[in-house]
């Protein structure tokens, strides 16, 4: 199995929601994220202050899927949460060991 | 017994103490999480300090028998109001306590020159000595016939200042004693690089908003009565502030291309601070020209600090000594004939004599309230320290001071 | 020179004035994260705006000579309150400037029905123009001597319409324009479909508080005396609310099976609202009625926007419209014979008439209203623009009509 | 017709009502995020159902002809206010509904000491019977001519007992009555171990901020006049909590290191408390007095539940009981020979029969709450049940009773 | 070594925290999050309105062990957070490559 | 490519993401947890309690690196983020299957 990591536009959430639901995923785990990279360094000017602000927030969407599933998923991620401006965020996949479903007890593929 | 207006200023004095919670919100909700209950703090610990000072010695000190030519009033004989709250006048009684509001509302306004960097301990012993030596005697210059008053410095002159509720002792004082402590306090870490955003702005505006009520007691009831001036006065706390509201967000739109809500509260706040020294001078249309030019002024007024390197964390001089002078002054301009003070400013017929009242009035506030924070401050930083450590104010004032954080996050 | 009434009125409109920034806490606080300040700000930008309008313009047309057969009064004499500033009357004096309060809280209202979407100057604007045209008429139309008063259409009838303190002239008013506006603004992304709960029930909860405060001095002020009227009018306001949140809640648990805060905060204002008009009318019997069926029937109300498909983001029309016709059209039955107006109900002893009357008042503001709030949206949409993009719309408005969000959450 | 005295009381009045949604706060704040809507919700329904319960039979209660030896008044006559509501004399008819306001408070304090765990409509019952069968009877005792005034029990003794402003007939008994409902409901699991921190401090200091300024119309509205006696109080409910501010923090600074804004705040309403009885038999010293035992006592008292294992969550034992009782027995020394009541205690001549009159009324009062708080919640008990469930409990009361959670917090 | 991470219900931290100090574990990273699985779509009424609530609040347990301990862990994990309803959360298990303790610097199961 | 994941002290976070920048690092991602290990069972008074606070608030940052700068990026946190006491937090490395640049589609080592 893969963990799915994607760290988006919270703008973006509903939209790559639906678009992994239509590649068959049936689970999220979703949470509050900054972040920079290339955006790094956009300058604000806040009461008579200008400043650079360089943590934007983000949201992060974990999604563990079968090995098969993960490119699929990845690219279903990048089309729907891309708006083609810097900071549309990254998506990186983690190999898992194993998963379970607390309320089964059940393991592997059965637990996602 | 005119009970209406005993009626008033009770309310007046409530509406007042109020603005002192109001400023920890105002002030609270522009710190950052980690040093939001200490600013808090700040406040809540002036209307203790204060608070019992003023019963026991500041009210003498402001309201006694003018001493030593006009310097403080004698505070023998209401040493813990011993005396006045036997009084049977019922206004006279109520009216002391009032005073004592307004005295904790102006160290309260001090404190957001010093955000996230000064110890607790320093600033309770600060708002203390401060409100005797510095406050107390101001305040009897001004309205307890002393020095700046028309038995004072200006008897014979052709004209003493009009400050009906304190842009001199309330608002330049504090603006002042501000300045002063942040100077010798230092800047932050980070400071004019870091944002240092407001953490919560619903609770500035909250602030704002309970000050600008407060402030209807605080103006309307310096009239010491419930008549038509201070529903004249009540008008003009109306609508200054309404309208400096709109030009801060006006200098917002154009310099910065949007209207914000900081700017918003801070507007209201600067257009109370300016009227209230004219409150009774001039004429609402009067009033909106204070408002007007309090709010582009204030506006443009708290970035200085940037530039000059004072770091007057939230805007105590840009908002309270600016805001202060320009309703101060503008009265020499503006004063109407028809007010109760019957003497009128330059574009209502007057001279230049009551502009340069005010400028004196608001001159010797400056020179007396500054000298006196740095020697107050300059005290407490060589004996007990005024100032936390760099490692407490990077990782947040409240904890290491109060032993707290504002709000639990991990349930 | 009554200096009773005089503290009562000037603490009375203080009381008012701070109704709209409670306003903003109770819209605010049922905004989303991403649009608490820009719902605050139409609160905090009504005070400044329509303040200002108050005193140079709108106490004129609300309170001038009547004008034009009852439609308006003449505001020449008072631009600026030239006039009545230099009024010796105190309670003259600050009655001008109470009414102002009204104008500001009456706009601020509508602000509810546009959560989220509206251009921020396009509010401004539309504030502006609004409490001109709409509200200074009305006001003058019910409480000015107009066409809705004893000497106006209803000279002739066997009775004038009761409302002592603004059910036609702010509610019915505010909520028929909330409902135009967003009839022409149109519904929010999600609206119907996504959740888009309050995203903080204390803010709620602290803004129906001090609406409630305020409350007392925009209804028992508007007895415009401190007498036994005034006192009838503050249990009335105090009773109605009371039952108003019980039988609302009573609704949601038997329909939903719990009782919500966001339903006791509703139910408050509801309450309020319906008392508004009623309170110098009713005992405290009647009150305990009109509070009764203002909860139960708003409490119902408010989820009709679903049915009908009109994005009433706050429920507006819900709280403000039908608790305005209750309150309004309730004084038919349950004015009583010993009321200031002597002038009884069906339910003790009075006719049709009167009930006819507060219906047909109700129906000429409603239409009024409605119409120039549709004719100034529409100008407002095809100059400036009323609607944000979709885009800044999910993004959220605080950011982008701002340069803000509410909290800072990454220190 | 005093219309002064009205415009003061009308004001009180609504300066005492919105102190129920400043215990909202205060105790909202301190709760856990899990459990904030629940908190506040039981002060927002103690209005509702108070207020009601007030208007249709408690005035009667507490104000009507003295029954049954003093130990109620008769209602009849009163249902639902219809006697009162004609009268001609506004301070009567401002007075009856100022008793109201007092009524309600007094109930919602109790609910400090049941956090996170009592059924919402088991709350809503008790809230209901204690208010009449408690409240409504203890306010006739002491205001109303009954069992513990000059007519009652203390007709032939020397003296009677002093208590202004509800020593006894509030914090008194809703401190006994905070004791009695936690013995009964029983301690929340995890007393004693897990930290249960304030979620939210600003919200504590928001609702002791408004707590202090409704107070100033609690006490000195409780003088029934705008006259200098009101003064005095108003100037000893400044001191008193300013100096019981400052004696809290200094013994957490020197037991436990640092001074917390928990400490502040609770240390403010400590003061309040304990200067509710006496305000106007001391004098501004006397007030500082009894500032600073209060703020110490009540400081070492909240740690006694953790001894003694009685949960009472937000220290209504510790701050109300208390507070109650130091203020109420410290008339018994610090009563002043110029006081109102002109019967001086030990320290200024008196005997020691104040002392006793004071202790027998603070005894009567608790014995009797007690044992009815105890007869209604064993009776809510073993009907409809008191506590939630453990699940219920833990994963948070708020949305389970209430289908809400306090914050939205993903977005 | 290998990470554990767990996404269970809030009100089971104190249970789960307890499962697996017996097993042996010495720290943990505790984090908010929100997610959805099967439970998916559950509707709520508010306020005259009906509408599907998917995200439910969860807490984010991350554990470091030893590879040896993986399945303790997991399974310690699994059963004190049951209860047996939907929505109960999930458990995986991620290999990793080295660990460092920050205030010694040591590397490898010295830093756990 | 590598997942490096630290959990620091808040107030070292900007001196840990200068110390990442000086080694090349162009992007990260910041989130708050809280968590225990060695620094677990610190006593705190509060009015008039004691008890156990064992969870302190920490930050996570994860930071996505080539597989050759892995080292590099954790001796970087590691000397940053320490101040020699307890609590200073953990530093661990995960692998990556691949990332990808959500605003191009970028995917591998060009995603970074
Ligand atoms: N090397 C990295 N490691 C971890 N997170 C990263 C890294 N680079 C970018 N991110 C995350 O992705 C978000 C978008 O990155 P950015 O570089 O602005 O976008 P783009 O790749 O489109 O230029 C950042 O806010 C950050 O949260
Ligand atoms: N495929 C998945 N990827 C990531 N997280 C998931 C996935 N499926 C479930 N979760 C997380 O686990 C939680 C519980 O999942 P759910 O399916 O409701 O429980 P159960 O497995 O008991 O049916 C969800 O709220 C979500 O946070
Ligand atoms: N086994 C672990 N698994 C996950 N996170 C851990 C583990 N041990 C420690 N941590 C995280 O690292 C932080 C610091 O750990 P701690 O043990 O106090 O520091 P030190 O390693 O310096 O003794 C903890 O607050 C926790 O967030």
């Amino acid at each position: 199995m893969k963990l799915v990591t994607a760290i988006i536009q919270p703008h973006r959430v509903d939209e790559v929601r639906a678009a992994i639901e239509a590649v068959g995923v049936k689970g999220v785990t979703v949470s509050e994220a900054a972040g920079y990279g290339r955006q790094k360094g956009h300058t604000e000017v806040y009461r008579g202050a200008e400043y650079t602000v360089d943590l934007v927030p983000k949201t992060r969407l974990e999604i563990l899927v079968e090995d098969a599933d993960a490119v699929a998923v990845t690219d279903a991620i990048v089309s729907a949460a891309q708006t083609g401006k810097i900071g549309d965020g990254k998506v990186w996949v983690v190999p898992v060991d194993d998963v379970a479903r607390v309320r089964t007890g059940e393991h592997g593929a059965d637990a996602l | 017994m005119d009970s209406g207006s005993i009626a008033w200023i009770l309310t007046s004095a409530s509406l007042v103490l109020l603005m002192t919670p109001a400023v920890a919100f105002f002030y609270g909700g522009m710190s950052r999480t980690k040093s939001v209950l200490n600013m808090m703090m700040m406040s809540f610990s002036a209307v203790g300090v204060v608070g019992l000072l003023w019963i026991v010695v500041g009210f003498g000190i402001s309201a006694g028998t003018t001493t030593a030519g006009g310097l403080f009033g004698n505070p023998s004989g209401e040493w813990f109001m011993q005396g006045i709250f036997q009084n049977e006048d019922g206004l006279a009684v109520i009216l002391a306590a009032f005073g004592g509001t307004f005295a904790i509302i102006t160290v309260a306004l001090i404190s957001g020159s010093v955000a996230d960097r000064m110890k607790f301990s320093a600033w309770v012993v600060f708002a203390a000595v401060w409100a005797v030596l510095v406050y107390a005697p101001i305040s009897h210059w001004v309205w307890g016939g002393g020095l700046l008053s028309s038995d004072g410095i200006f008897k014979n002159f052709l004209t003493s200042p009009q400050d009906i509720a304190g842009g001199t002792v309330v608002h330049i004082n504090a603006g002042i004693a501000g300045l002063v402590l942040a100077l010798v306090l230092g800047v932050r870490k980070g400071f004019g690089k870091e944002p240092m955003r407001p953490h919560n702005l619903p609770f500035v505006m909250l602030g704002a908003a309970l000050l600008w009520f407060g402030w209807f007691g605080f103006n309307a009831g310096s009239e010491w009565a419930a008549d038509n001036f201070a529903a004249q006065i009540w008008i003009n706390t109306l609508v200054a502030p309404s309208v400096a509201m709109l030009s801060w967000l006006l200098v917002e739109k154009i310099r910065d291309g949007k209207a914000t809500s900081l700017g918003a509260a801070s507007g209201v706040v600067a257009g109370l601070v300016a009227i209230t020294p004219a409150a009774l001078s001039v004429s609402p249309l009067g009033a909106i020209v204070v408002g007007f030019i309090a709010g582009v002024a204030c506006a443009m007024a708290v970035g200085l600090k940037y530039k000059f390197g004072y770091d007057d964390s939230l805007d105590v001089v840009g908002v309270h000594l600016v805001g202060g002078l320009v309703g101060t002054l503008l009265i020499g301009f503006l004063s109407t004939d028809t007010s109760a003070y019957a003497d009128p400013g330059l574009l209502y017929g007057g001279g230049w004599q009551l502009l340069g009242a005010q400028a004196l009035a608001a001159l010797i506030v400056i020179v007396y309230s500054g000298i006196m924070t740095a020697i107050i401050a300059y005290a407490i930083k060589f004996t007990i320290g005024l100032r936390v450590s760099e490692d407490v104010e990077v990782a947040g004032i409240d904890f290491a001071e109060h032993g707290e954080t504002a709000y639990e996050e991990v349930r």
